[in-house]
């Protein structure tokens, strides 16, 4: 396996999820000789997986069971280890498709962070795209190294540990798509531009707060780009349950005729939802 | 990297033949371009000729008959948008007199050649009232006055975010009124990415299927399932893809899905009977026709435009052709090698689907989704995501409930998207006043290895998930 | 009638709703010997509305017939001439609720702008308390008087044309709650502090733009207001229809036996809706 | 406006008895004052006796032993909100020494008698890292301490609004999920005022009956159905009403709507079996147990405090009366007397039904709403709104489709609101990171005189709007 690449079977070294039931998951590196220890008891790597198929049911020592998934960028992202606030998938979805991102496509980042975005970038412009992402915190740039590594996607990503508003990120002309998510983006607008290859490009800029996206819009406005748009992206899961009601007693004869409760599938609204996380606003850089 | 700066500085080039979109403001038309050929956008007659050879993204002005005038690069920050509006129109007095120019100021820098924006400048500038109007009736005058004068267009690549906003747009009916950002989840929580085998069933005129396949940029393979009646492609061919992309692309019948599974199905040569055509293959390559959208009832604002907004050149190609060839002998030929060329293909598609080992399943169509998922399911490969698009809700519900009966399937979830758009100007910052009030809804999940024994009852009941973990816990 | 109490019967002298279909309704003064054009016909105000009973369905002259209904302050505001932008009912709703307006408070609103949040405000307040309200505007400052005399809540009403940012409300410590709907509202918050009684009370701003928010916010503050809380309701509307969809052909066998279509009942979401109408910052003036 | 000046500015004191509510941020608790009666709120004990005679709105230092002492005003802009905040922790090294100040001098600072507000600020003033943290942190930061440190309480009037806000924060299942924002709608929509003769089912604590009579400010009447297990009134006790707003309040057993409605229910002075009490009013007035929440499937998150939020003191000095009383002839006297009026209050409470010409109907309940919409509709007038909220929707589809086949009804209309929360602070402002997700549903509507023909077919078919206007215009 690889995170741009479906494997059948688990084999030595590959990342795996580890699924355990609703929202309970996690991730392992999957090595002979290696144990890992769940709430069911001891899954034993040379054993239980190493030949299985991705998708089996494993059997833990204490007799639970759980499955054993294939990564993706997405079953990353809700397993990763946060070095700090993360993208998730509805912003990220929403991102690859306004960026255009697709294989083949030069991307520019900053910051890394936790390598979430990243993630996903990766697989979609592989196997002939590159990723360039910069990160001013040197830790958090070789972490992210290391798990490109791991993940078998090195060879589609250059890590760059700099300040972005400073120095850039170290290439000019050759992106499809820029991607920033730091705190003074208007300050990086210039180095994003240069970036962008000739042809023209798309931009986006992810901030939580609005401050940061009127100075942002200003900057970019300033700087030529157009088709500046800023908008946000929540996402309402629902609960499919049977909820079931009691039927009110009216009086109605003959009494006890009546069903004492009706039911229906209903999607329930959550009782919490994410609301916001921040404001992405993308841009075109024309032609010139 | 040096050989990277190379490949992606080199500008592409409009080409004759090239499939582009048309784009003013954010109004987005599809078309191919051929020579001489008049095309309807927004009410204006064009000839796109003068667009070959120069540069994607380029701007034209629209000159007198139609022809297009390549724009050179303007400064920064074009129409006045920065200026401040009035709060509320507290001032305003409309005596009918608040436009200084005449009808005949118009005319003349018509004649002086000044181009649309600026006319619409000079309207601004003339304007005694524009200043205080408030921003919202700013620019409802910029937008009509624009329409009226800028005769400018631009024109662009292709790409699932222009193609899907265009459809969305102005035609939602043809896409099952999937919004763009649905799609994207769509596209995201499929984990679509080259190298794929992805099974696509759609009714969304082939827009769902271009994404997909514009993901997949020309690695791995597509299995489109066509219904009865054969699936719409005109989005599709609007992506303007090199013609390899094609060769990933495979069809095969729905109504096949069945005696495919229970083994029933056999090809052989001599079996190409003649209602089997009718019903199947001949569809999925040919038929264009619209299908009545059965699940539309909601009531569309009607466009002014009647125009369509993608021109299906490769159909009328076709008709072209039908029409000047009249030699009845060609055309039974074509026919013949078009059957042979089906079935040979059929074949392939069957055979990928036979693997059972897909990566992935796509689903946005105007039918019932629960059959067709529990039927393509078993093609999907174990820890694979799939994606459930519907524009209502309740269908997937039912989706949910046969899911959770079945089994192998685990983070089942339904969800929906609120896209939010904003207006972000100086003082005048807010959300926009319109919204689109859903995108539909998304049922995903990943398979997993099947079970033998039945699901627990447990699964079937209203049980909060915090309870159901304790009895079962890896079955959610 | 009254927009503050019900009447069974249609009567001389009386605004009415003529109510012809799904949103198509308009308001009518119910007078002796006139005569009302509808498109189904015309409606003798003496022979087909006085004495009739409010909600009777009245057949017009082409044979076509619409229901007459009693006026509310939601029916009047989805009918009011506009002469500004209004508030609409889900913002209205919010608005009394958060400060809680009930009969007897006392309540200071500027502006008046086409009276749809005034009126609201009256029926809620009524048969005890009172609304001062102030439009900077004269014409609209007449109109509205004028509307309020029509509608029989004039004694419940002082309409004053003066500019709020200037000259306040022209009451002091009186007001349980004030209402600013105006484009600076921070130069009008020491006059509705001072509006307010001493045992405190509290306060909505109503402002399309964020910057308008932020200004108010940060005058609220130095005046010592506390519980500042800003935040947007926005309605969404459920279309309920029997949907069909049909049923995919997979080759079962025999052919023939499926349905063709299965049918849903369902809450479709609209087009398109109101997407934002302005923020309500609400605030407390406490004590002292 | 003289009078109303005098009225107005007669600051409101604090009484014993008084039903109030304590507040600390955003929590609150709604309680009865009563003498050195110990009462639990965010896990501290409180007397409440030294409120008494302060004016409403006061803040309260908690000191020892739990006694309440009235601070002085403060200036405004209390604790540091507006500083700058790091926009992420990139700078952070938690190395545990952080916090300059140990718990020794915290312990000194508190001998010295500083408040807890100081305490905290202090606490803030002495963290070197607090700068760098991020807004989320810092809020988190801020709660924890504030929480740990400052005793304080502020005692307000219980109104409506504050009673929604509290059960919806706090036991949104006591309450069926109703969030604020819709119960205003509610009213709103229902065209609630004083002078309305308004009919009420609900199960959500009283809340919605209390809000009613709020609105109603004594004038009018309401008639509260009963379903059997009986209403539970804690919230409306809460509000503190005066007393002569419960004569305008009566109640109707759901279970005798039927007979009522087909004219077998008759009364007479020797009906009162014992078998009707059980029933019946008996529950109307006495039963305050909880009803176990059956639609309440939803995970709630578990509050940490397992204290009620509001006390009902009726209740409790009910006991504590039977408990001190043990004289069987008292109570037997006591529950005669008490049948009697109940059985005096029912008829008024079906003759106020009778003469159906109800000014409204709102329905807020956790049973099935059709069958109680269908039959208390025909005790409303015409031309008069009713409003009907239900925690899910697909009760209201299906209820939505049973009043357009019943007919007599116009403007339905199923709707859901979006509360949106923001932060409004400089160069930090943005909507709140969490919000609810979901406020109810709500089906309103405008009742007309009811037609003798039946509805005709093309109601009950999924057309749109647009099309049906034509056949049929005013059916809408």
């Amino acid at each position: 396996m690889s995170f741009v690449e479906y494997g059948e079977y688990i084999q030595e070294g590959d990342i795996s999820i580890v699924f355990l039931g609703h929202e309970s998951m996690f991730p392992i590196k999957v090595q002979h000789g290696a144990q890992t220890q769940t709430r069911y008891g001891v899954i034993r790597h040379s054993t239980d997986l190493i030949g299985k198929k991705y998708g089996s049911k494993v059997t833990c020592s204490k007799g639970g069971w759980v499955y054993i998934l294939h990564p993706t960028p997405e079953l990353w992202t809700v397993n990763l280890p946060h070095r700090t606030q993360i993208l998730y998938s509805t912003d990220i979805s929403m991102i690859l498709m306004m960026l255009e991102l697709k294989p083949g496509s030069i991307v520019c980042e900053s910051g890394t962070g936790s390598g979430s975005l990243s993630h996903s970038i990766i697989r979609t412009i592989a196997p002939t795209g590159h990723l360039y992402t910069v990160e001013f915190h040197q830790q958090r740039a070789e972490k992210a190294t290391e798990e490109f590594i791991a993940h078998r996607v090195a060879h589609l990503v250059t890590v760059k540990n700099q300040d972005v508003c400073k120095d850039g990120f170290g290439v000019v002309g050759v992106a499809d798509a820029v991607f920033l998510d730091i705190p003074s983006p208007w300050e990086a607008i210039v180095h994003a531009k240069a970036a962008i290859k000739q042809g023209g490009g798309r931009l986006c800029s992810f901030s939580p707060c609005i401050e940061q996206v009127q100075r942002t819009c200003l900057a970019l406005s300033e700087c030529g780009f157009e088709e500046i748009s800023t908008m946000e992206v929540l996402l309402r899961v629902y609960d499919v349950r049977t909820v079931s009601l009691p039927v009110p007693d009216l009086g109605s004869e003959p009494p006890g005729s009546q069903q004492a409760t009706v039911t229906y599938k209903s999607a329930v609204t959550p009782k919490e939802m994410a609301g916001h996380t921040g404001y992405l606003t993308f841009a075109t850089k024309s032609l010139l | 990297m040096e050989q990277e700066k190379v490949v992606n500085n080199s500008q592409p080039v409009i080409k004759e033949l090239d499939y582009v979109v048309l784009k003013r403001e954010d109004i987005y038309k599809a078309v191919q371009i051929q020579p001489k050929r008049k095309i309807i956008f927004e009410k204006q007659w064009l000839f796109l000729d003068n667009a070959v050879g120069q540069p994607y993204g380029t701007t034209f002005d629209v000159i007198a008959g139609g022809v297009l005038q390549a724009q050179k690069p303007r400064p920064a920050g074009s129409l006045q948008e920065s200026k401040e509006a009035g709060v509320d129109n507290r001032n305003i007095v409309d005596d009918g007199r608040s436009q200084k120019l005449t009808r005949d100021d118009i005319e003349t820098l018509k004649e002086q050649g000044l181009k649309g924006q600026d006319i619409v400048q000079q309207l601004i500038d003339n304007s005694t009232t524009f200043r205080d109007k408030t921003e919202f009736a700013q620019e409802k005058y910029i937008k009509k006055k624009k329409k009226k004068y800028e005769n400018i267009v631009t024109i662009v690549k292709p790409s699932g975010r222009v193609l899907a906003q265009m459809y969305h747009g102005r035609e939602p009916g043809k896409i099952c009124h999937l919004r763009y950002d649905t799609l994207g989840q769509m596209l995201t929580l499929g984990n679509i990415h080259a190298g794929n085998k992805v099974i696509v069933f759609e009714t969304c005129a082939g827009l769902v299927l271009g994404a997909v396949m514009e993901r997949l940029g020309g690695y791995g393979s597509v299995i489109q399932m066509c219904p009865g009646g054969g699936p719409v492609r005109a989005a599709t061919d609007s992506f303007g893809f090199p013609e390899h992309f094609y060769e990933m692309l495979h069809e095969f019948p729905l109504s096949k899905v069945n005696s495919l599974l229970d083994g029933s199905l056999v090809y052989s040569v001599e079996e190409k009977s003649e209602a089997e055509q009718t019903n199947t293959l001949e569809d999925c390559m040919q038929t264009k026709e619209e299908i009545p959208d059965q699940c539309d009832l909601v009531n569309e604002r009607n466009d002014q435009d009647e125009e369509l907004m993608e021109t299906s050149s490769r159909e009328e190609q076709g008709k072209q052709n039908k029409g000047s060839s009249n030699i009845q002998d060609i055309k039974v030929q074509d026919k013949r090698v078009k059957q042979e060329e089906k079935q040979r293909k059929e074949k392939i598609a069957a055979a990928l689907l036979r693997e059972k080992n897909a990566d992935g399943l796509v689903i946005a169509s105007r039918f019932q989704p629960s059959p067709v998922v529990l039927s393509l399911l078993k093609f999907v490969a174990p820890s694979r995501p799939f994606v459930i698009y519907s524009q209502h809700k309740e269908p997937l519900i039912e989706c949910y409930t046969k899911l959770r009966e079945r089994g192998g399937v685990i983070s089942l979830r339904l969800s929906e998207t609120w896209l939010r758009q904003y207006q972000v100007l100086p003082n005048r910052t807010h959300p926009k006043l319109l919204m689109s009030g859903g995108g539909g809804y998304i049922l995903s999940g990943i398979t997993v290895e099947m079970d033998a024994e039945k699901p627990s009852e447990t699964e079937k009941t209203g049980e909060p998930a915090g309870k159901r973990l304790k009895i079962q816990h890896a079955q959610d």
